[in-house]
C-alpha cells in the first residue's frame, strides 16, 4: 500500500467519523440513550434520518452505483464511533443493506427516509444466510435482526438473490423480545411472500464483512467503557485512597487495555486486508479471529469494569451499566464464539502445506 | 420448648423438611429463581415456616428457634435449594437474631425476637455507605446523643430489599475522636420515624433489588443500641458464624452448572466436544469447591473452629460460578442478552445467571478485600 | 462414617507419615536429591530398602495376605510427604506392585531387598493397561516407568492378570531416557518373555487408585513450592520493600493458596470415597477429577513460583527449580489432563438422569 | 562507504538476504536453536556477517554498520528468523555500538567500534545485580576515582553469555549522596583485568547461560566512562530504540506455535475437536499480536515516535509464549520432562520451549514492573 492510498483512508475515515460526530454527542452524553431505552422498537427515525442525510448508508455503495464507494476500514471507524456512543439505530444494519443491493438501494433508505434493515441470518449459533425461500417465494424466518419493528423495509438474504420487501407485505410478520439495554431483537417469518429477487454475487463475503464491522462496534464500546472506568479508579477512594492506586487493580487494568488493543490492531489490519484484495479463506479467518479477539475482549472489558466500580457497577444508574448490558447483548451476534471458533478449526487444515 | 431435632437420624430430618416443602411451599412462588423475591411475594412462604416454627432453623429453642447443629442446618439449606425454594427476608432471622441473642438486652430480645418470629417485623441492615463499600469501617453516618435519645443523620446504601423492611440496623458513628473502628456503634431504627426516607436502586435489570436510606436528625430511644456504646463494629464482624461457611457453600456454581447443561442441550450443543471440554473443566471445579466446603462443613460439625482461610471458599465460589455464567452467556450467542427468560424458563435464561453472578464477587467482602485479609492473615505476607 | 472410623485412618496415616520422615529428612534438606541427579538409575536402593523396612510396600496388601491393609487416605498422606521431599524413589509404583499381586508380592521385595517396580502403562497419553501379551508370553512394551534400569523384577499388567518377570529375563529390554528432574524414564520392551501370570480381579481399579495417590504426591510437591515461594516474597526486597507487599503478588499469591487447598480437598474427599466403597464410573470420574486439579493446580503454583523467583527462578542453584523440573516430569504422568477431560466427557452421559 | 541497502526495493533486499544465509549459514550450526550458542559455536556465523558487512544492521554506514531503516531491518530479521539462524552473540552490535556512536567520544568510537565489527571483542552487558533484578536503578557496584583510574568495586550478575565476553560494560555507582538514578555512571571494563572474576550460573537444564561477574577493585582508566560521570541512568535507559519494539515481535510465539502443530501432528491429537478448540484460540492470539507488533513497525517505518505504551507487546508477546508452551507440555503428557528431544528433533521438545519461554517474563523488564510502568504512563493511574 502506498503513501497516497494510506492517506486517502485516513482523511475519508476523518471525514465519516466527523459526520457521525452530529450523531454521537460530542459530551459523551448518554442521556438520549438511556431515554429510548424499552420504548417502541428501540429507536429513533429521526436519526436513521440523519445518518441517511450524511451519507453513511451510501458508504459501501460503490461510486459507480452512486455510492461513496468507501473501503472497511472507514466503515470501522463509524462503527466505532456508534460503538463508543452505544448507539441503537440500526445504521450498520443498513450499511449492510446497500452493500448487498448496490444500485438497487432505493432512494428513500438511503437518504434515510424509510428504514430498511437486512434480515440475513437463518438460526442463532450459524453464518447461514441462505434461507428463507420456498416454492419462488419467501419462507421461513430471519432471525436476531435489532430494531426489526421499526423497519418500513426488509433486505432479505437467498440462495437465490437478495429481496427487497416491504415490512408490511402479505405473510410478513416481526415479533421481537425485549433485550437488556432496553432493545428490541427480531424475527422475521415469512409465509410465502412475494418478492423479487435482486442477484447479489457476494452475499456471504458482504455478511463476513457486516461482521467485521460490527467487530469495531464493540470496540468503540470497549473502549468507552475502559475509559470510564479508568476515570472511576482515578477518583473513587477507599482506605484513604484512590482505588487506582491499588496495583493489583493496576496489573488488571493494563491487561483491559492490552485486550482493546489487542482488538483494535486486528480489526483494523483485518480491514486493511480485505480493502487491498484478501478474500475466501483468508478472509474468513480474519474475520473469525477479530469476532472472537472483539467478544472476548469486550466481556472482559465490561467484567472487570462492574467490578472495579464495585456495587455502583450493578445499578441502572451508573452509565458503566449502559456498556455491561449493550456488550451482554451484541457479543453474541454473528454467531457467537464457538462458532468463530469451530469456523477456524474447520479453516486449520485449509492452505496448510505440511 | 419445641422439637429437639437434633436428636433425629439425618435421614428422618431429611424426609421431614423435604415433605413439609413439598406440602407447604406455596405453588404460586416461584422455583429456582434468580431474583430476589419481595415481601409481598414471599411472605405467604415466611408464614409458612414461621407457623411451623421453621423461620429461624439456628436459634436457641428457648428463644423459638430450631437450634439445629451445622450439619442438619446444612441437610435443611439443602432441602430448601433442592426444592428451589425462593429466600425469604431474612435479615432477621440470619444476622439480627443471633445478634441480639449474643449482644442484647434481655428486653430487646423479648421485644424483637418475638416479631422476627412471626413475620410482624422484617429486618433490614444499613452497614454500606456511599462512601465505604469495602472499607465498611469508614462509617460517616453519625449519632448523636442527646437527652434519652440517639439522633441519627447520614446515609446507608445497598440496602437490599430495604423498601419491604419496618426496621433497620445501622452502624453509626458515635465517637469521632478515636481511630475509626473504635468509635461506631450498633442501632435499631424503625424506618417509619421520622426523618427516614427510602430511594430505591435499580439493578442492570431495573428491578429495585436495594435501597439507599437516608437519615434526617432521625431520634431513637436510648435503649435501641445493641452492646456497649462505640462498641458497634466488634458486635458487626462477629456476627457471621457458620455465614462464613454457608456464603461459600457451592450450590450457586452448581445450579449454575446445572442451567448450564440445560441450555447446551436445548441449544443442541451438548455433545460438542469442545463445549464438552469446556464444560468438565468446570464441573471438575465446582466437585473440587464443594470437597473443600465439605471440610469446612466438618469442622463446624465437629465444633473446630473456622479460621480466616474460610474466604478462599467465598472467593473461590463467586468466580466459579461467574465463569460458569461466563461460559453459558457465550453459548447463548445471538440469545445472550434477552430481557426474558427463553421459553419462559428462567433455568434457559443465561444472561440472568450472569447478572445474578455478578455481585458475589462485590457483596458480603469483594473478592479484592478477601484477598487481601488471606494475604496477611493466612499467607503471613508483609504490609 | 463414624467417628471411630475416622480416627482409625488418621492415626494410621500419623504413623505412616511419621515413618516416611525417615526417608524425607526433617529439616527439609534437598542435598540428596540434587546429588542423586543424573546418576545411574535416579534412585537409591538403599533408601528403597529402608522403605521396604518400614513396610511401607505392604500398605496396601490386605491384611489377610499378611500386609497392612491400609487405605488411600493412608496412602495419599504417604505421597504427599514423599512429595513434599521431592523423594526420587519409585515407593509408589512398588505399592502398586503390592496392591495387585497381594500376597503373591515376593517377600524379598516387600522387605526392599529387591526392588519391583510396576510396568503397567502400554502407551502414553493412554490409561490401557491391557497390552503386553502375544501368543502366551509377554510382547509388546510397556511405557513411562521411572527408575525403570534400578529394577530387579517387573509386575507386569496383562489383560489375563499381572506377570512377575525379572528384569535380567531373556528377551526382556529396558531402556531409558533422562528427565528434567535428573531421573531417568523407562520402558521395557518384551520380545516372548516366559512369564506365570497371576489373576487379579482388579487391575484397573489398581491402577485408577495408584493414580489418585500420585495426585497426593503432586500435591505434597505443589505446597511445598508454595511454601517456598511465600518464604522467598517475605525476604526478597526489590525496590526498598518485601516483594510479598506487592499487592499484585498477594493477589496472586492467594490464588496458588486456593489451587492447592482445592487439590488437597478434593484428593481427600475422593481417596475416602473409594476407602468407603465407592467404585465403578463414580471412582473413575473422581480419579479423572483429582489428576485434573493436582496437574493444574501443580503447574500454576510452579510457573507461579518461578516469576515471583524472577531470574533465581530459573536458575539450578534456587531450589524451587528442582520442584519446577520434578513437576514438568510428573504432572503428564497417567494419562496427562487432556486424557482426563476426555475421560470425564465420556462419563457425561453415564449416570445421568435427564 | 558501503552498499546503500535502503535504496533497494524490498523485495530485491529480501532476497539478498535470503540467498545469503542460505548460501552462509554454516552447516553444522544448529537451526532453530531454543537456547543460545556459546561464542566458540557461533563464531564462523559471526565471523560471516562480519566480512559481509551485516554484522550491524542498524549502525551508520559511516561506522562499517548497514544503516538500514525500520522496514529493512525487519526484512532482515525476518530472513534470519525464518532460515532459523543461531542468535550470536550481539551486545556489541546490539547495544554497546548505538549507545558509543550517540553518546561515545570519537576515541571511544575510533578504538571499540571496528573491534565488535570484526569480532574481536565480544560485550557482555553488567547491569543487574543480586539485590536489584527488577530495580535496575538499586546499583551499588562502585567505582571510585583514584589518581587517573576508576577503581570498581562490586557484583553484577544474570550476565548473558559472560563467559564468552573479553569487554563488559556495567553500571556502577560514583555519587551515593544523591538520589538512586543520578550517582551513576556506564564504564567499559576489560574482562581480563585484575580482580575480574566469572562464576557461571547453571539454568534448569543445567546449562551455563548466565554468569555472576565479581569486581575486586579493578582498575579501569578514566576514559572507559561513556558520558558524563553520573549520568549513566540516562544512558543506559535511553539505549533500547528499536528494541523496545522488537523485544515485542511475535516471532516467539509463532515459532512456538508452529512446534505446538508438529508436536500435535506428532501426537496423533491433531484432529482432536478439543485440542483444536484450544490451538484456534492461541493461534488467534498470534495473529493478534502479529497485527499490534505491525502498528509499532508501521511507526518506526514511519518515524513516529514509539510511546511507552510499546510495552504491552512484550507483555503480550511473553505470556502468549508461555500459554502456547504450557499447551506443549499438557499434550506432552508423559514425555513432557524428557530431558532430550524425542526423536532427536528439538521441534517436538515441548519441556525445552517450555523452558525457553519462561525468562521472556523476567528479563527486559519483568511483567510486573512493565504493569507498573504501564499503569502510570499510559492509564494515568495514581500512585
Amino acid at each position: 500500500m502506498d503513501g497516497a492510498m494510506q492517506e486517502d483512508w485516513v482523511e475519508n475515515a476523518r471525514m465519516i467519523v466527523d459526520s457521525a460526530r452530529a450523531i454521537v454527542p460530542a459530551d459523551g452524553s448518554l442521556d438520549r440513550v438511556r431515554r429510548l431505552r424499552a420504548k417502541g422498537a428501540g429507536f429513533e427515525r429521526d436519526v436513521m434520518a440523519q445518518a441517511g442525510a450524511l451519507g453513511l448508508f451510501l458508504m459501501r455503495v460503490g461510486e459507480e452505483a452512486g455510492g461513496l464507494g468507501l473501503g472497511l476500514r472507514e466503515t470501522c471507524e463509524l462503527a466505532r464511533v456508534l460503538g463508543g456512543g452505544l448507539v441503537p439505530e440500526p445504521i450498520l444494519s443498513t450499511i449492510l443493506a446497500g452493500r448487498l443491493l448496490q444500485g438497487a438501494l432505493p432512494e428513500t433508505v438511503a437518504a434515510g427516509e424509510a428504514v430498511m434493515l437486512t434480515a440475513w441470518q437463518d438460526a442463532p449459533r450459524s453464518l447461514d444466510w441462505q434461507g428463507g425461500l420456498g416454492g419462488g417465494r419467501l419462507s421461513g424466518r430471519k432471525v436476531a435482526i435489532p430494531g426489526a419493528e421499526g423497519a418500513d423495509l426488509f433486505a432479505v438474504t437467498t440462495a437465490a438473490g437478495v429481496a427487497v420487501v416491504p415490512a408490511d407485505a402479505p405473510g410478513l410478520t416481526v415479533t421481537a423480545e425485549p433485550t437488556l439495554d432496553g432493545g428490541r431483537l427480531g424475527t422475521v417469518a415469512f409465509d410465502g411472500v412475494e418478492a423479487e429477487l435482486l442477484p447479489c454475487p457476494d452475499i456471504g463475503a458482504a455478511i463476513g464483512e457486516a461482521g467485521l464491522v460490527h467487530c469495531a462496534y464493540l470496540l468503540g464500546l470497549s473502549e468507552r467503557a475502559l475509559a470510564i472506568t479508568l476515570d472511576y479508579l482515578r477518583v473513587r477512594e477507599q482506605f484513604g485512597r484512590p482505588i487506582g492506586s491499588f496495583q493489583a487493580l493496576q496489573h488488571r487494568a493494563t491487561e483491559m487495555k492490552i485486550e482493546v488493543e489487542l482488538a483494535r490492531a486486528a480489526i483494523f489490519a483485518t480491514a486493511r486486508r480485505l480493502d487491498t484484495g484478501t478474500g475466501g479463506d483468508a478472509a474468513r479467518r480474519g474475520i473469525a479471529r477479530c469476532r472472537l479477539r472483539a467478544s472476548s475482549s469486550t466481556m472482559r472489558v465490561v467484567r472487570e469494569a462492574i467490578q472495579m466500580h464495585g456495587a455502583m457497577g450493578i445499578t441502572d444508574e451508573a452509565d458503566i451499566g449502559l456498556f455491561v448490558c449493550k456488550a451482554m447483548v451484541e457479543t453474541g451476534f454473528f454467531g457467537g464464539a464457538a462458532l468463530q471458533r469451530r469456523i477456524l478449526s474447520d479453516l486449520l487444515d485449509q492452505g496448510d502445506a505440511a | 420448648m419445641s422439637t429437639d431435632y437434633n436428636a433425629m437420624s439425618d435421614a428422618d430430618f431429611r424426609a421431614m423438611v423435604r415433605a413439609f416443602v413439598e406440602a407447604e411451599y406455596p405453588a404460586d412462588l416461584p422455583r429456582y429463581a434468580l431474583h430476589r423475591l419481595h415481601w409481598s411475594e414471599v411472605k405467604p412462604w415466611y408464614l409458612r415456616l414461621s407457623a411451623r416454627g421453621w423461620i429461624c432453623p439456628t436459634w436457641p429453642r428457648a428463644y423459638g428457634g430450631m437450634e439445629l447443629t451445622a450439619g442438619k442446618h446444612l441437610i435443611y439449606i439443602d432441602e430448601m435449594e433442592r426444592h428451589g425454594c425462593a429466600r425469604v427476608n431474612d435479615i432477621g432471622p440470619v444476622m439480627l437474631g443471633p445478634l441480639l441473642i449474643k449482644h442484647g438486652t434481655e428486653a430487646q430480645r423479648a421485644r424483637f425476637l418475638p416479631r422476627i418470629l412471626s413475620g410482624e417485623d422484617i429486618w433490614a441492615q444499613g452497614y454500606s455507605e456511599p462512601g465505604a463499600g469495602s472499607d465498611l469501617a469508614a462509617v460517616r453516618c453519625e449519632a448523636v446523643r442527646d437527652g434519652d435519645d440517639w439522633v441519627i443523620t447520614g446515609q446507608k446504601t445497598w440496602t437490599t430489599l430495604g423498601m419491604d423492611a419496618n426496621w433497620i440496623f445501622i452502624l453509626a458513628r458515635t465517637d469521632k475522636t478515636v481511630k475509626k473502628q473504635a468509635g461506631i456503634s450498633f442501632l435499631l431504627v424503625p424506618m417509619d420515624a421520622p426523618g427516614v426516607t427510602i430511594r430505591p436502586i435499580l439493578n442492570l435489570e431495573r428491578d429495585a433489588e436495594f435501597c439507599e436510606v437516608f437519615f434526617d436528625a432521625v431520634r431513637v430511644p436510648a435503649d435501641h443500641i445493641v452492646g456497649a456504646v462505640n462498641d458497634g463494629w466488634t458486635i458487626a464482624k462477629a456476627l457471621l458464624g457458620h455465614e462464613r461457611v454457608f456464603i461459600g457453600a457451592p450450590r450457586l456454581s452448581a445450579s449454575a452448572l446445572a442451567r448450564l447443561r440445560l441450555q447446551a442441550r436445548a441449544g443442541g450443543i451438548w455433545h460438542d466436544p469442545a463445549f464438552r471440554d469446556r464444560y468438565v473443566t468446570l464441573a471438575c471445579e465446582v466437585e473440587d469447591l464443594a470437597d473443600l466446603f465439605e471440610t469446612y462443613v466438618d469442622a463446624l460439625r465437629d465444633g473446630r473452629p473456622i479460621g480466616a482461610d474460610v474466604a478462599m471458599l467465598k472467593i473461590c465460589q463467586s468466580e466459579l460460578y461467574q465463569r460458569i455464567s461466563d461460559l453459558g452467556l457465550e453459548i447463548a450467542a445471538e440469545t445472550a442478552g434477552l430481557g426474558e427468560p427463553p421459553d419462559g424458563d428462567i433455568r434457559l435464561h443465561a444472561a440472568a445467571t450472569w447478572l445474578s453472578a455478578r455481585p458475589t464477587t462485590i457483596f458480603g467482602g469483594s473478592t479484592e478485600v478477601l484477598r487481601n485479609m488471606l494475604a496477611k492473615a493466612v499467607l503471613d505476607l508483609p504490609s
